[in-house]
């Protein structure tokens, strides 16, 4: 038994850490280290990856929205400015900590660890490998997207917790935004469980392997409405209107520094890596690649997706003006909810067609991806076009909205 | 051509005027919430219409009744109240009594109502003022025509509601708010009686039909005794009614009301309330002498005390209400002399020349402007058809021959010769009281000069005006000419014919000497009292001196006022057992009723949560019982 | 379960669970009462983990800790001046002694009753068992379900509109 | 040390308990709702262990009754909350002490 057997497994640092694990097995230590000790791994490793990915993010996305917007960008620290994050990471971790003299401490305190969790928890069931995966659960899908949404609590609480009255209507704005984006995201969600029967995070990628197809093709519709939702879940912009600097300073984390603040920080970009991760999974084919795999390691072809969705994200923020809050809500409400609903309900005719009729793979899925193509965009332009046409000339949404959050009361210095 | 009178025309008679009450409260009741005009005149020609359609099929019933055998016309009982033990059924009741009754009710009513048309022109209440005649009129006829005792109450409260409605008809005057209030509590007193009469009566025989009771007593069934009681209780409600001592008090304050409704009350229906009673349970009366000499010493009582007063009044009013009250008091000393046929003879004859006394002294005071006689004098100048229509009325009263009161009068001092020796000479003394009191009321309002009358533009008094004199002159004919009525003895056999029983009733014989004594002793106190108020041989405030006493006494009308507010009211009344009342009131009942309230208050605090309406006691009851229930099973059933 | 990783598991989510639980009755803020109400959701969400229920554990943090306690906050929020208060109303010892015998009556029947043989594993899988009941055995329920969850967006919708 | 059914019914009954008193003594609507959730959840713990524990056929039977509590009580707190919304704008108070407008 030798710790490994094959020079091609590490490919898939998973197989490594299994052969590892059993080798550990073998010499009587009792069952639960092995676990423990795998966990643990893990999650160095995640937390790893995580934090090296958003160091060179922070440099990635400063230097292309400078290239967008025609400038340097970040460019005295190192080569090409490459230790900038490293310098921001440094000015974080070294400067004062501020706590508000009305604040809540407890929810102040808790607010930026809480925002962090959820986001590598989420983390845990993504399979960058074969094997890369900490925990495959069978309900994975879901789980992301249940622990994705535990996040916004933290949000509101960090806008809470600041008594000020910016942060308090970032958190408003952002519990709104959730609240209407969560149900899109799901059903977005749903309709690619539809196809594959199953939402085990694996099962997905090996269906995609199967039938030697992406889900890009299949569900153009449900990626449209998963990016768009999941960009308003993390924040990013063009969505990021709960903290809108033009609007309300920066929103739930006006109050916070140092560290904390990097917290936050550190929290966006995993929750977009998260996001990422999933498109990269669900509709890229994950570690798949039509048969390179078998050369590549798995785990770089996907890195190689789900850095290429994230640059998508820094495409848009650096293309796209922000929304209004009201836009924001209308069209979660008025435009994804009902595209969505029509695209589980088009999923779930198109299994029951394909299943009735028992037609081979090959013929039935070029036709559903070309016509689901030519739906999605159908349906996209006409319901837009629709919209437009019914569009109320007041806007009772807007007015509601301001007046509700308008009302909001934050306590005065002097209460506490 | 004569028919019978069918049961519906005859209810007729009774909701002719309850129906034009009922049209014309709605009618106000809706014009009060701004619908229609803001005043009809058609309210006091829907109540004239109404009664002159009584009067009429009145006639018509006292016609079926002289033509019928028996003198009475009965119709079925209808059931009205059934509450296990007690049988109540509605029913009218025609017979000779109760047609004659009608007749001058509905007559009577009839006068008043055209006069008032005139007196009553300018007065804003006037739409209610019929509406409440007419309710008047109807519960009066009601009263008459009722078979049942129960029925018969509920319209003798009717009646007593609508003489406190109508005395206090012009409520905005302290004087008569209380005079209202006073008639309404004397006559309750004497309700009173009449209430525990009919329990008694009911828990004896079970019965409340008159007819029944009068089969009843007739037949033994009640003891003499129960009857003596029934008679006393149900004469108790009478002498209230008709204003019999000493329940006379509230009868001249009454003059508060509007002159027709006086005219009204005295002649027809309020006060002959008392007087139709008694005649109607008079075979009761007639078996039981006690209650029969109650009624007799009463009565006697009664006319020569109220003569006496009639003599000391200023105010015109006040003289013609102590008039009737002596009147009233000759019908109830007549009854109780057993002269059924002569009491109810007087009332007849009565009605009209009382009425005719008081339209003139209605009319007398449109032209003056006040009642008090010492501001008159010399009115037959300016108002010839009142004083002649006056002395008409007031020599009828006096009993001058021939007219009506001469009639009626003779035959209650014929009977009271035969049966009371002692009522005959009392009731004598009572005419020449009439006779003085009558002559002092004409010489002081018609002879001499004029002085003065009341108030602003009364300096020349003048004649009323034709729809005022139409019905005075009806009345004075009917005053006139009514006495002849019975010269046959028609009334008199359609009266006693339709009693239960031969025998009950006696008869008089008319007696010359008897006749004679009587317009003597009348002519003779009219010319007292021309000596001293016409001739003034002797002027009035000498006698007055001569018999200070007396006139002290007789202005301070017996003390009875002064016993009923000072000693019963305030003294006995209101220090004694109202305060002891109030003390046991306050200290005991409201103590209790408190007390249970406090304890209630503080039990219900507590338990109040269980009610409250809040969803966490409701969840607490459901946790509790879900407890409870569970170690409940958990024990029976380990 | 005997295995030394799944009891320790057991007791610390148990801890988290009931000690959670306990803060939300102690704690006066409404806003940190939902945080200790999201961590006992949280705990009985590994407490179905434990019991191999992972589909149910996932629909719990979805649900529970993530709409259900949003929800809270939302209303706690959009309701200001009630956030301060969170105090007992007068019945507090009435229902401490309530909620004591409840808990006393439940853990005694709990521990009193025969429960039978014991399952030694747990499921091996159970989203889509679940799936398959829902649509097959199920179906009825299911489709009240819906109807229950219209009626109640309706019914919300309706409760809350301006007007 | 075992991990039996017993204990899970503990946890169970714990937070049931808890929420109860939650539900009964809190003045706060949402405070309130915050105890019915716990008696949820509670009751949910039980099911669910009963579920794991019980051998069967019909084993499942307790997470498919989990799957429709917590739908109905995702449902209930919507229309709870709502009703708080409701009740606060008509009344600017969610004291369940003062929402006794219902009473008879």
């Amino acid at each position: 038994m030798t710790l490994l057997d094959s020079w091609w497994d590490l490919r898939d640092l998973g197989h490594a850490v299994a052969a590892f694990l059993e080798w550990l097995g073998d010499r009587g230590v009792p069952s639960w280290l092995p676990y423990l000790v795998s966990t643990l791994v893990g999650l160095m490793a995640l937390l790893l990856w995580a934090l090296l990915s958003q160091l060179f993010f922070i440099w990635a996305e400063r230097r292309l929205l400078a290239r967008i917007q025609v400038r340097l960008g970040p460019n005295r620290a190192g080569p090409f400015g490459l230790l900038q994050p490293v310098a921001d990471a440094l000015k974080v971790l070294s400067k004062e900590m501020i706590t508000p003299r009305g604040a809540d401490k407890v929810l102040f305190w808790l607010a930026p660890i809480g925002v962090v969790v959820p986001a590598i928890v989420a983390l845990g069931v993504i399979p960058f490998g074969q094997r890369m995966v900490l925990a495959d659960l069978n309900v994975g899908l879901l789980f992301i997207v249940a622990v994705s949404s535990t996040a916004t609590l933290f949000v509101f609480l960090a806008g809470w917790g600041s008594a000020n009255k910016y942060s308090l209507l970032g958190a408003m704005r952002s519990v709104a935004m959730l609240i209407s984006y969560e149900v899109v995201q799901v059903l977005a969600l749903l309709a690619v469980a539809v196809f594959v029967g199953s939402i085990r995070l694996g099962d997905i990628v090996s269906w995609q392997g199967r039938y030697n197809t992406w889900l890009i093709f299949l569900q153009p519709l449900g990626l449209l409405g998963f990016l768009i939702a999941s960009s308003v879940e993390v924040n990013r912009t063009p969505s990021d209107i709960a903290e809108a600097e033009s609007e309300i300073v920066a929103g739930y984390h006006t109050e916070y520094g140092g560290i904390r603040w990097g917290m936050f920080q550190m929290a966006e970009y995993i929750a977009g890596f998260v996001v990422a991760a999933t498109v990269a999974v669900l509709w890229l084919g994950g570690w798949t690649l039509w048969g390179l795999e078998e050369w590549v390691p798995g785990w770089l072809i996907f890195l190689i997706k789900l850095y290429g969705v994230f640059f998508l994200f820094i495409w848009l923020r650096g293309t796209l003006p922000r929304l209004r809050i009201d836009q924001l809500m209308g069209f979660a409400w008025k435009f994804l909810l009902p595209l969505m609903l029509l695209n589980v309900l088009l999923a779930g005719l198109e299994m029951v067609v394909w299943k009735e009729t028992e037609a081979p793979a090959e013929v039935v899925l070029p036709i559903w991806a070309v016509g689901n193509i030519a739906i999605g965009v159908g349906l996209v332009v006409g319901w837009a076009l629709l919209m437009g046409h019914l569009r109320p000339r007041n806007r009772p949404a807007r007015s509601l909205l301001v007046r509700e959050v308008g009302q909001i009361y934050y306590r005065p210095l002097e209460e506490v | 051509m004569f028919r019978e009178i069918p049961e519906a025309a005859a209810w007729a008679i009774v909701l002719a005027p309850l129906g034009s009450f009922a049209i014309i409260s709605l009618a106000s009741l809706a014009r009060s919430l701004g619908l229609g005009r803001s005043r009809p005149p058609h309210s006091a020609w829907l109540t004239i219409g109404a009664i002159t359609a009584s009067l009429v099929l009145s006639l018509w019933a006292l016609d079926s009744v002289v033509q019928a055998d028996g003198h009475a016309v009965s119709f079925e009982p209808h059931r009205w109240v059934s509450i296990a033990p007690l049988e109540v059924s509605i029913g009218f009741r025609l017979d000779g009594l109760s047609a004659i009754m009608l007749a001058v009710v509905a007559g009577v009513s009839l006068s008043v109502q055209v006069y008032s048309q005139g007196y009553m022109a300018h007065d804003p209440g006037y739409s209610r003022y019929f509406a409440f005649m007419s309710l008047f009129t109807g519960a009066m006829l009601g009263l008459v025509a009722a078979s049942n005792l129960l029925q018969l109450f509920v319209f003798w409260e009717l009646v007593g509601l609508c003489s406190y409605l109508l005395i206090g008809f012009w409520f905005q005057r302290d004087a008569a708010r209380r005079a209202a209030t006073k008639a309404f509590l004397v006559t309750r007193l004497g309700d009173l009686g009449l209430l525990s009469a009919l329990l008694l009566i009911w828990r004896e025989t079970g019965e409340l039909d008159i007819g029944a009771i009068q089969e009843a007593a007739l037949t033994g069934a009640i003891g003499s005794g129960v009857l003596a009681f029934f008679a006393g209780g149900v004469f108790a409600g009478a002498a209230g009614k008709s204003a019999q001592f000493p329940l006379h008090v509230w009868l001249p304050d009454a003059m508060e009301g509007p002159t027709p409704v006086s005219a009204l009350i005295h002649a027809a229906t309020m006060v002959a309330a008392g007087v139709y009673l008694v005649a109607r349970l008079f075979p009761l009366y007639a078996l039981s002498e006690e209650a029969l000499t109650t009624v007799a010493v009463i009565g006697s009582v009664t006319a020569v005390m109220a003569g006496l007063l009639g003599l000391v009044m200023t105010d015109i009013k006040r003289v013609l209400a102590y008039s009737t009250i002596s009147q009233l008091g000759y019908m109830m000393a007549g009854l109780g002399s057993l002269g059924l046929a002569p009491a109810i003879f007087h009332l007849f004859t009565h009605a009209f020349f009382k009425a005719l006394l008081f339209l003139g002294a209605g009319s007398v005071n449109h032209a003056t402007g006040t009642f008090d006689m010492r501001q008159m004098g010399g009115l037959a100048r300016y108002m010839p058809f009142t004083f002649l229509f006056t002395v008409v009325a007031a020599l009828a009263l006096v009993g001058i021959f021939p007219l009506a009161g001469f009639w009626s009068k003779d035959e209650l001092l014929a009977i009271a010769w035969d049966e009371r020796r002692w009522v005959f000479w009392a009731l004598l003394a009572g005419v020449f009281l009439t006779a003085l009191y009558m002559g002092r009321l004409l010489f002081l309002t018609f002879a001499g000069t004029y002085r003065g009358g009341g108030g602003e533009g009364h300096g020349h008094p003048h004649e009323s005006p034709l729809v005022m004199l139409v019905p005075m002159a009806a009345l004075a004919a009917l005053s006139v000419g009514v006495g002849l009525v019975n010269l046959g003895k028609g009334m008199e056999h359609l009266l006693v014919g339709s009693l239960p029983e031969e025998g009950l009733a006696v008869e008089p014989h008319f007696r010359w000497e008897m006749a004679a004594s009587s317009v003597g002793v009348g002519v003779l106190g009219v010319g007292v009292a021309w000596l001293v108020y016409g001739l003034k041989v002797v002027r009035a405030e000498v006698i007055r001196s001569v018999f200070w006493p007396l006139a002290a006494v007789l202005e301070r009308k017996f003390f009875m006022d002064d016993l009923y507010e000072g000693v019963i009211a305030r003294g006995l009344v209101l220090r004694g057992v109202a305060w002891a009342l109030q003390q046991g009131d306050e200290k005991g009942v409201d103590g209790l009723v408190n007390g249970i309230g406090q304890a209630v208050r503080v039990i219900a605090q507590r338990v109040r949560m269980v009610q409250a309406g809040q969803v966490q006691v409701y969840g607490a009851a459901i946790a509790l019982g879900v407890v409870v229930s569970t170690v409940v099973i958990l024990l029976v059933n380990p | 379960m005997t295995g030394v990783g799944e009891v320790a598991a057991f007791w610390i989510l148990a801890t988290i669970t009931v000690g959670s639980a306990v803060v939300v009755a102690l704690v006066r803020d409404l806003v940190r009462a939902v945080v200790a109400l999201v961590g006992s959701f949280l705990g009985v969400a590994g407490l179905f983990i434990l019991l191999s229920a992972e589909f149910l554990a996932v629909v719990q943090v979805l649900i529970y800790a993530g709409a259900i306690s949003i929800l809270m906050v939302f209303a706690i929020a959009l309701t200001p001046r009630s956030a301060r208060d969170n105090a007992e109303t007068a019945m507090r010892w009435l229902a401490l002694a309530l909620a004591l015998a409840m808990v006393g009556l439940l853990i005694a029947v709990a521990t009193v009753t025969e429960w039978g043989p014991q399952a030694k594993e747990g499921f091996q899988e159970t989203a889509s068992a679940i799936g398959e009941a829902l649509l097959n055995r199920y179906v009825l329920p299911f489709e009240v379900a819906s109807v229950l969850l219209l009626a109640a967006m309706l019914g919300a919708v309706v409760m809350v509109r301006e007007d | 040390m075992e991990v039996g059914l017993e204990h899970f019914l503990v946890i169970g009954a714990l937070l049931f308990g808890i929420g109860l008193l939650l539900s009964l003594s809190k003045r706060n609507l949402i405070g309130v709702l915050m105890g019915i959730e716990l008696m949820f959840n509670g009751a949910n713990v039980t099911l669910v262990a009963f579920a794991r524990f019980l051998e069967g056929a019909e084993a499942l039977a307790g997470q498919v009754l989990v799957v429709f509590a917590i739908t109905i009580a995702a449902a209930e707190a919507a229309v709870a909350l709502a009703i708080a919304m409701a009740l606060y704008r008509r009344r600017q108070t969610v004291d369940v002490d003062r929402a006794d407008i219902l009473r008879g």
